[in-house]
């Protein structure tokens, strides 16, 4: 098998807090091919924003932050590298685009001023080039007037016209892998796919991977190939996106979707509701992580933490007895 | 599902808020901001009628226009046949103990400093119901009909979870058995898992306690699955307004189609097609003229431009303002 | 945009520009004097502890403008050593037989700084302002007429015969300063505007709450005779003086000590010891005034001889002096209420109620006169450390007498308004300076500064001021002093002071006289 | 824009209304007047009335306002009774060594804190960021009267390296006059650094938390200039409004600094005219210093509209 | 939702809740660092101001003239003042006021300063007006329009107390104001007014609590700032008045003597100092505390 684009092993990310050490990321792994667009979803605090910037070491790693496991890009170990390396890769190799789209970007420059900074940290350009560069990017990410939109700034955009505009900043150097982390949970529904549209577009056209995060499943049924979902902290399913959506395995994965209110079929049957609340993070059940919110948990779940298994193929899952239940479920259906 | 003759029981009529902005940059001293315009709808008794729309589309101040937290600049409310609009403050306090609201944030829409059970009581207290005794236990009941404890009375907002907190706002709501429950996006900002919690335990509570609602979301899948009635609002005006299931199934505003074509499902292998709209939703200071929508819609034709459409009855109980269908 | 921020960018410098501007201006205006400075050595820098309020002497009563114009106006008689009047621009001074009539015979030549030569017409245009504006001159001159008798004779038509007039003519505060006449008539209230003398040092710069700079008067005529006191020969041996206005005396000390400026006018009591010890200044003390507790006796605990006394009684002055002017040098407890330099007055009857110490007949004297816990209100002025200082030990004094004494210290300005309300106080901490005849003395006055009410002090002054002679007058005053401090007790004397002026050891010639003489010093 | 700013000078009115009539008032209330202490130590009470009538302070309070205010929207401020020179003059004499100082201080307190502040906010938490918090909370608990003093004996008394006192102008040599002032400089200028480094401090963490720090770092922006462009200048607001509120300060502190160092600058000239009652002079100069301050927060708003381009929408 | 009817006594469960938010609200204050040092420093001030008069053998009034001036010793601990009484006497009586002076016109200044921000903010015609008068003041230098105050009041300790109000009430109000102003935009608010609440209630019992926060906060600064600046009106001599000792005053008189008597300024210098530098920590542990979000570590 070709070697994936992105490795990441075993990846655990730490945090020195007041009440002392927190792992926001406790041993997570998956790989994202070339080209593909990997989802990964989860409610708030799940850990998956957290996942997104330590790809690109994001986090202080002076005071803050520590990293464990490996993150290797096209075989590279990124935690190995060093500051200046790194600065090398961000932006140019891997890039990434961030949820609030007015506060992501710098408010006292502008947006040509922004992105010809991308491209000259990266390219060896003379500021004529440069300009010229983003006001093609500009022109890609399907921003009217271009060239009168990069001597604007921020503020004198709309939500949907700076997410276009960090789109064309986490292209400019044409990365092989951008992550999205909640690229459209600002914006409205008519905003939010008309961003969705340019992305896959973009996919398609420039060829780059990407690692979607968002807490929607709808939006990643629309345009993930292949999905990841986070519970606490830890990877509990991941598979083809038809494959989840069609035979979730997780009981989380489960209820979760059977939570989210429906746009076709009978709507008088109730939503399904996943009792409790997540645990805190420096609060983590020693066994399964989901055990206290689970109605299949058993003592074996409250005491020993399950691993992820393979299922079939590339569709894995973290859980003691998810047969069971799928075997339970069928039968309550039949 | 309320039956066909349910009597009304709000009737909203030409509701207009006009915000005048004044700018430093713009010509003309007083530009208005036509937040809502001219927006009318009937709320009849025991249902649930959803207003959607996107950010700006004036859904929220439709809501607080009509308890007067934000005062509106015309229209009538009729509500037992009496405008609440024209009546005093002192009046109004009566209709405010009957039309209750719930709002968005569940963070901020506790005060910090005062624990939840004077909190919801404080609402007994100011439309003076039943005395001291009586008042504390009157919340204790309703705490434990939203799904809390009872000791929880003593704790602070902090001490609750975004979800718990929502409870809590439903519960400050309630507890002067109003008829008329304002929800505004009570459920957004909430995860999933929560947000059916809520969602679930409103619909009980709307049963229980035989509450009217008007629900405000910007999430089309929630609007239609706590909604009996659906009404559209693009850039401050009602576009259409139709029972949930003719919406959902058969929308005609191309407004609305984009819409609900726009809403990503978290299905797979029935890929839609998609009405992708161009551009993005005008600035309200400065809205097109005729239909509000022209600039957007894919069938705009040259009488959108100059004509503001009128509300048509396409159907029993659908409504909708288009050209095309005038 | 760019647009935008070019015009935010020229606003925002126009501003600043205007700001500096303000300071620019100023500086260039400022420039003028301190040139000449920097030419040579032939400067003398002095401290002054505070800004004269103008240099218009004849309109003030300030020891700081007299310091500073007795540089610049010269007088017909001014003071020796002895405080005795010595001609100075007049050549004589003859007194008639009945001693009614002085006459002044000028001396010629004397030229103004503007070049005008003075004449008698000057003269009496200037004596006759100052009589109008000086307190003192006016209730002993009266209705005395100064007359032009020739271009260079001057007399004065007294309605009787007084002992006091030249040593009044000889004053050295308010001092009966000789400018031109066209001058004189433009005087306003506040006083002249244009500062024009015949001393040896002429006005070159006023440079408000900074210095005031003298120059040279080369066409500078000096009298005859050795120079004591004012009086004698005085002669200019520098080229510029600068009297540097510096309120802070610990700035004033260092700036001494690090050679900032030559002289401070105004050693403050408590670094006498430091300055002393330094090798390269020189001390001058300076006999200055005396300090004292007036009492309110027109209203209040204080009408109440028996109370004065028992007061009096209770005082210890050597304390209140010695924690007010901290070294021993700088007071004098030999104590009357004219100065023991002045030995034309001076007499020691009734100083043995002076410096009692004794609580024990204070005590029964308070209760003589009925005296049980009432608030004593003791009023000072927290500008002037020697008064503050001074009553914050009076206080502490009577407090432990078991006097309810309350102290209140104002701003100076605001003391000089309380002072005038009899409501407002009892006993008033405050300080004279030397004057040179009874007359002058303010606390005997019965319209201020206590409301001295007693007949037999305004017979006895009366008397004094009518004397045709010192040596007539005397015997009464003694008589005067006697009762005053034995039975009216009018006020309470704590001791007389000096001031102490210091110098750095380069400072050649210099001496001290109610202030710095700065004529006939010169800098090495 | 220009609106926004004639908006902003025409707000600057009711101010000055207001300080004109604060100070008009704490003049009429204030006891004593110019005329007692122009006559001097040993005048009498029917001298100083006399004088009073003839200088017209008998009139009632309002037309003396009344006069006064016409006279200074003429932009005559009056003049002073004891200086002989109208206020402007006076205010303009001493104007010179207060910006100086102030001037002087402000960059002091610049030079050190802006540097000081964005090294402990770039290594929050270590041993140089306790250190820098140290002296910041110590600098501001010493009043600036203390360290001049201080100062005063260790630099100019003991070891002689400057003048202790004093204030010689531009025109008689750079040297000379910058060691003049390096004094007072340091004393108003190091306590004020301690107020801007914090301020930098804290504004730098809030600003290096942003999201579009985070940005940068993620288009490999080097972590120099994330500091020293994208932070600090997001940074410089807050910094700049303290920075402004320290010149206004600086003003204030003048009073003092100028009495211990002998400067003849307005805090003096205010002083002086407090204690001899020359109300033309106070009253000018509280204007003057009021509108000095308003002016200095409205170049502070202009400077922010350089900075932020939202700023002015 | 399945609920747990727990049988509670309120009252019981109102107790114990309390009990356990005092103890949390007493560890977050304990692992403040920077709060417990400025406690213990101004709690050992406090005791000192309190207590010290009833320690020390000498009156601060009583002045021994012939030992003026002494250097600290075994008899003088820290050494007599120019009127030879005790210096440490002095500072603790010193303590004394000048902790009276900062409290008083902190308290003060945050009652008058609480009322007008309140009433600036919710009656939105007098807040022009309110505001302009503020402006006016604040745009006098703080020490200026001290000195000029004690000019017309008089010099006495409470005038300076008077005075400080005066100065720094605008402050204040601005501070509560601009929060109140943000308070009034936060749902809770509009959630009481949807109730019909009435405006007295909304101020007094929505609004003005959670300006307290802030309030407390810049009444530490307040109070930090008193304490210096009586010192320097004192040391102008525009203060509090002899023979009263203030630190302010104390030093003003030692300013003289700087060289024959140091320690008449290095002492009174260093309380001055420490205490507001207890203060400075209080205040900015009093924010961490109650904003953790500006908590910089």
């Amino acid at each position: 098998m070709e070697q994936p684009l992105l490795e990441i092993n075993n990846l655990k990310t730490h945090f020195k807090t007041e009440r002392g050490r927190v792992t926001a990321v406790d041993g997570i792994s998956f790989s994202v091919e070339k080209g593909e667009i990997l989802g990964v979803v989860g409610e708030s605090g799940c850990g998956k924003s957290v996942t997104a910037q330590s790809i690109l070491r994001l986090f202080d790693e002076k005071y803050t932050a520590s990293y464990e496991g490996e993150i290797k890009l096209q075989g590279e170990n990124l935690l190995q590298l060093s500051k200046a390396e790194m600065e090398k890769i961000r932006g140019n190799e891997v890039s990434m685009i961030f949820q609030d789209p007015l506060s992501s970007l710098n408010p006292v420059f502008t947006i040509g001023y922004q992105l010809m900074e991308t491209i000259r940290i990266h390219q060896n350009r003379t500021k004529k080039q440069a300009r010229q560069m983003a006001i093609d990017l500009l022109r890609m990410t399907g921003i009217p007037s271009p060239e009168k939109r990069v001597s604007e700034y921020p503020h004198q955009l709309s939500g949907g016209m700076r997410q276009r505009v960090m789109i064309a900043m986490a292209l400019a150097c044409k990365p092989k892998l951008l992550i999205a982390d909640e690229p459209t949970t600002a914006l409205d529904v008519t905003i939010q796919a008309q961003i969705l549209d340019l992305m896959l577009e973009l996919n398609e056209e420039l060829g780059m991977a990407v690692v979607f995060i968002t807490h929607d499943l709808g939006v990643v049924a629309e345009v993930c190939t292949r999905v990841v979902v986070m519970y606490l902290g830890q990877v509990v399913e991941e598979a083809n996106v038809e494959e989840l959506f069609t035979t979730p395995l997780h009981p989380y994965t489960k209820g979760l979707m059977k939570a989210i209110p429906q746009m076709d079929g009978d709507r008088s049957q109730k939503l399904n509701v996943i009792g409790g609340t997540v645990p805190a993070l420096n609060a983590i059940p020693s066994g399964c992580r989901f055990a206290s919110r689970c109605e299949f948990a058993n003592d074996l779940c409250k005491e020993k933490a399950p691993d992820l298994q393979v299922h079939e193929g590339n569709h894995k899952v973290r859980c003691w007895h998810y047969a069971e239940i799928s075997n339970k479920e069928a039968a309550r259906h039949a | 599902m309320p039956n066909q003759q349910a009597e009304s029981i709000l009737q909203v009529q030409g509701l207009k808020k006009y915000f005048s902005v004044k700018g430093f940059r713009s010509k003309s001293k007083n530009q208005q901001v036509k937040a809502v315009d001219d927006v009318s709808f009937t709320l009849y008794k025991g249902e649930t009628l959803g207003l959607v729309g996107e950010s700006g589309c004036g859904k929220s101040t439709t809501g607080r226009a009509l308890l007067r937290l934000i005062e509106p600049s015309g229209g009538t409310v009729l509500y037992n046949n009496e405008d609440i609009l024209k009546k005093s403050p002192r009046e109004f306090r009566k209709v405010q103990k009957d039309m209750q609201m719930v709002f968005q944030d569940p963070f901020s829409s506790l005060n910090p400093r005062i624990r939840i059970g004077e909190s919801i009581k404080e609402s007994l207290t100011i439309h003076s119901i039943g005395n001291r005794n009586e008042r504390e236990e009157i919340v204790m009941d309703i705490l434990g009909k939203v799904g809390l404890r009872s000791d929880h009375y003593f704790r602070f907002p902090h001490e609750f979870s975004g979800g718990q907190r929502q409870r809590i706002g439903l519960a400050r709501a309630l507890v002067a058995d109003p008829s008329i429950l304002i929800l505004d996006e009570p459920a957004s900002g909430l995860d999933v898992s929560i947000q059916s919690q809520i969602l679930n335990l409103l619909q009980e509570l709307q049963d229980d306690f035989k509450l009217t609602s008007l629900f405000i979301s910007h999430d089309m899948s929630v609007v239609r699955h706590i909604s009996d009635r659906v009404g559209v609002m693009y850039l401050g005006k009602l576009m259409e307004e139709a029972d949930t299931d003719t919406l959902f199934s058969n929308p005609v505003h191309p407004y609305t189609k984009a819409l609900l074509s726009a809403v990503p499902i978290a299905k797979v292998g029935k890929k839609r097609e998609r009405i992708v709209l161009k551009g993005e939703i005008p600035s309200p200071l400065n809205p097109p003229s005729g239909c509000i929508f022209h600039t957007r819609c894919p069938f705009a034709m040259d009488v959108c431009k100059q004509v503001v459409p009128e509300k048509v009855e396409i159907q029993d109980r659908h409504t909708v303002a288009c050209h095309l269908y005038s | 945009m760019k647009m935008k921020n070019k015009f935010l960018i020229l606003i925002t410098f126009v501003l600043l520009l205007a700001m500096s501007a303000c300071s620019k201006g100023e500086t260039t205006g400022s420039s003028t004097g301190s040139k000449e400075s920097s030419k040579g050595k032939s400067e003398l820098k002095l401290t002054l502890s505070a800004q004269p309020p103008t240099l218009d002497t004849v309109a003030t009563n300030s020891v700081d403008s007299a310091t500073v114009a007795r540089n610049v106006f010269e007088t017909l008689v001014t003071p020796n050593g002895n405080f005795q009047p010595t001609p100075m621009l007049a050549k004589s001074v003859d007194l008639s037989d009945d001693g009614k009539t002085y006459t002044f015979v000028l001396r010629e030549g004397v030229k103004f700084h503007n070049g005008k030569e003075m004449t008698s017409e000057d003269v009496v245009a200037s004596m006759n302002r100052w009589k109008e504006a000086s307190v003192v001159a006016k209730d002993l001159l009266g209705d005395a007429v100064f007359e032009a008798k020739d271009k260079y004779t001057v007399t004065l038509q007294l309605q009787q015969p007084s002992s006091g007039v030249l040593n009044i003519l000889a004053s050295t505060k308010q001092f009966p300063a000789i400018m031109p006449k066209e001058i004189v008539d433009k005087a306003t209230p506040e006083g002249v505007t244009e500062f024009i003398g015949t001393g040896p040092f002429k006005v070159a710069e006023v440079k408000q709450n900074q210095y005031i700079h003298l120059s040279k008067n080369k066409d500078y005529q000096p009298v005859e005779g050795k120079a004591d006191g004012l009086a004698g020969k005085r002669e200019a041996l520098v080229d510029d003086v600068y009297f540097y206005i510096v309120k802070d005396a610990a700035t004033r000390l260092s700036a001494i000590q690090t050679g900032e400026y030559d002289v401070n006018t105004d050693v403050y009591f408590e670094q006498y010891d430091t300055v002393k010890k330094d090798k390269n200044i020189t001390t001058y003390p300076d006999q200055y005034g005396n300090l004292m507790a007036v009492y309110n006796k027109k209203s209040g605990l204080f009408t109440d001889q028996k109370m004065r006394q028992a007061i009096n009684a209770a005082i210890n002055t050597e304390d209140i002096m010695l924690a007010t002017f901290s070294h021993k040098e700088l007071f004098n407890l030999d104590h009357g209420y004219m100065s023991k330099d002045q030995k034309d007055w001076y007499t020691k009857k009734g100083l043995e109620s002076y410096n009692q110490n004794d609580a024990k007949k204070a005590k029964e004297l308070l209760k003589e006169a009925g005296y049980n816990g009432q608030e004593i209100k003791i009023i000072a002025t927290s500008d002037y450390s020697e008064h503050y200082d001074s009553a914050v030990v009076l206080q502490s004094q009577l407090s432990k007498l078991g006097v309810n004494a309350k102290l209140e210290t104002f701003d100076w300005p605001t003391l000089l308004e309380k002072r005038k309300d009899p409501s407002a106080w009892d006993i008033l901490v405050t300080g004279y300076s030397t004057v040179t005849t009874p007359a002058q003395i303010l606390y005997l006055n019965p319209n201020d500064h206590g409301w001295t009410n007693d007949a037999k002090i305004a017979d006895l002054l009366a008397k004094i001021n009518a004397a045709p002679s010192v040596a007539e007058a005397q015997p009464l005053w003694a008589e005067l002093q006697e009762y005053a401090s034995n039975e009216y007790v009018p006020v309470t004397p704590f001791g007389t002071y000096s001031l102490v002026a210091a110098a750095r050891s380069n400072v050649k010639g210099f001496t001290i006289f109610q202030g710095p003489v700065v004529w006939n010093t010169s800098v090495q | 824009m220009y609106i926004y700013i004639l908006k902003r000078i025409f707000s600057l009115v009711p101010v000055l209304f207001v300080v004109s009539i604060v100070a008009f008032l704490l003049i009429y209330l204030t006891p004593g007047d110019p005329v007692s202490v122009m006559l001097g130590q040993e005048a009498t009470a029917e001298q100083i009335e006399a004088l009073r009538e003839q200088m017209g302070f008998n009139d009632p309070l309002y037309l003396q306002y009344f006069h006064w205010l016409i006279n200074v929207l003429q932009g005559n401020l009056g003049d002073s009774y004891f200086m002989h020179m109208p206020v402007t003059t006076a205010i303009v004499e001493h104007l010179g060594p207060t910006l100086s100082i102030a001037v002087l201080a402000e960059l002091i307190a610049i030079l050190i804190a802006l540097p000081v502040g964005i090294l402990a906010a770039k290594h929050r938490g270590s041993l140089m960021d306790q250190f820098v918090m140290g002296f910041t909370l110590t600098g501001m608990a010493i009043p600036s009267f203390l360290f001049g003093l201080i100062l005063m004996l260790v630099l100019g008394v003991k070891l002689g390296w400057l003048p202790v006192a004093g204030y010689q102008p531009l025109s008689t040599g750079f040297w000379n006059y910058l060691q003049y002032l390096l004094m007072p400089g340091l004393a108003l200028g190091i306590i004020q650094s301690a107020l801007i480094a914090r301020m930098t401090r804290s504004s730098m963490l809030e600003v290096l938390n942003a999201d579009f720090i985070k940005t940068a770092r993620s288009k490999g922006v080097k972590e120099r200039s994330i500091i020293y462009v994208h932070a600090l200048r997001n940074a410089l607001l807050p910094i700049i409004t303290v920075v402004g509120q320290t010149f206004g300060l600086l003003l204030a502190g003048a009073v003092v600094i100028e009495t211990i160092f002998n400067i003849p600058g307005i805090g003096q000239l205010v002083l002086n005219s407090i204690q001899s009652r020359d109300y033309a002079v106070i009253q000018g100069v509280i204007l003057m210093v009021a509108f000095f301050y308003v002016i200095i927060n409205l170049v502070i708003d202009l400077l922010y509209m350089l900075i932020d381009p939202r700023v002015g929408y | 939702m399945n609920v747990v009817e727990v049988n509670v006594n309120p009252k019981r469960v109102k107790h114990d809740l309390k009990k356990q938010e005092r103890s949390l609200l007493l560890r977050r204050f304990l692992s403040n660092k920077l709060m417990v040092t400025g406690s213990i420093i101004i709690v050992l001030l406090l005791l000192l101001a309190i207590l010290g008069p009833k320690l020390t053998p000498f009156d601060p009034y009583e002045m021994v003239v012939k030992e003026r001036l002494e250097a600290p010793s075994s008899h003088h601990l820290l050494g007599t003042d120019n009127f030879g009484r005790d210096l440490l006497t002095r500072i603790i009586y010193g303590a004394k006021v000048s902790m009276w002076v900062g409290f008083a016109s902190a308290l003060l200044s945050s009652i008058i300063g609480l009322a007008i921000g309140l009433t600036a903010s919710y009656y939105r015609y007098l807040d022009n007006i309110l505001m302009r008068i503020c402006d006016g003041l604040l745009a006098f230098p703080a020490i200026l329009f001290a000195i000029a105050l004690m000019a017309v009041l008089g010099a006495k300790t409470e005038n300076v107390i008077i005075a400080l109000t005066i100065v720094f009430s605008p402050e204040v109000a601005r501070i509560v104001r601009s929060r109140a102003l943000v308070v009034r935009e936060e749902t809770y608010i509009e959630a009481i007014r949807s109730q019909g609440a009435s405006a007295a209630r909304i101020i007094w019992k929505h609004i003005a609590p959670n300006t307290i926060s802030p309030l407390l906060v810049k009444a530490t600064f307040v109070f930090s700032e008193a304490v210096i600046v009586e010192a320097t009106l004192s040391f102008l001599g525009a203060g509090v008045p002899a023979p009263d000792p203030s630190w302010g005053n104390i030093l003003s008189d030692g300013k003289d003597v700087i060289y024959t008597a140091w320690w008449m300024t290095v002492f009174p210098g260093l309380f001055i100092i420490l205490s507001v530098l207890g203060l400075n920590l209080l205040g900015d542990g009093l924010r961490d505390l109650i904003d953790p979000q500006s908590s910089t570590k």
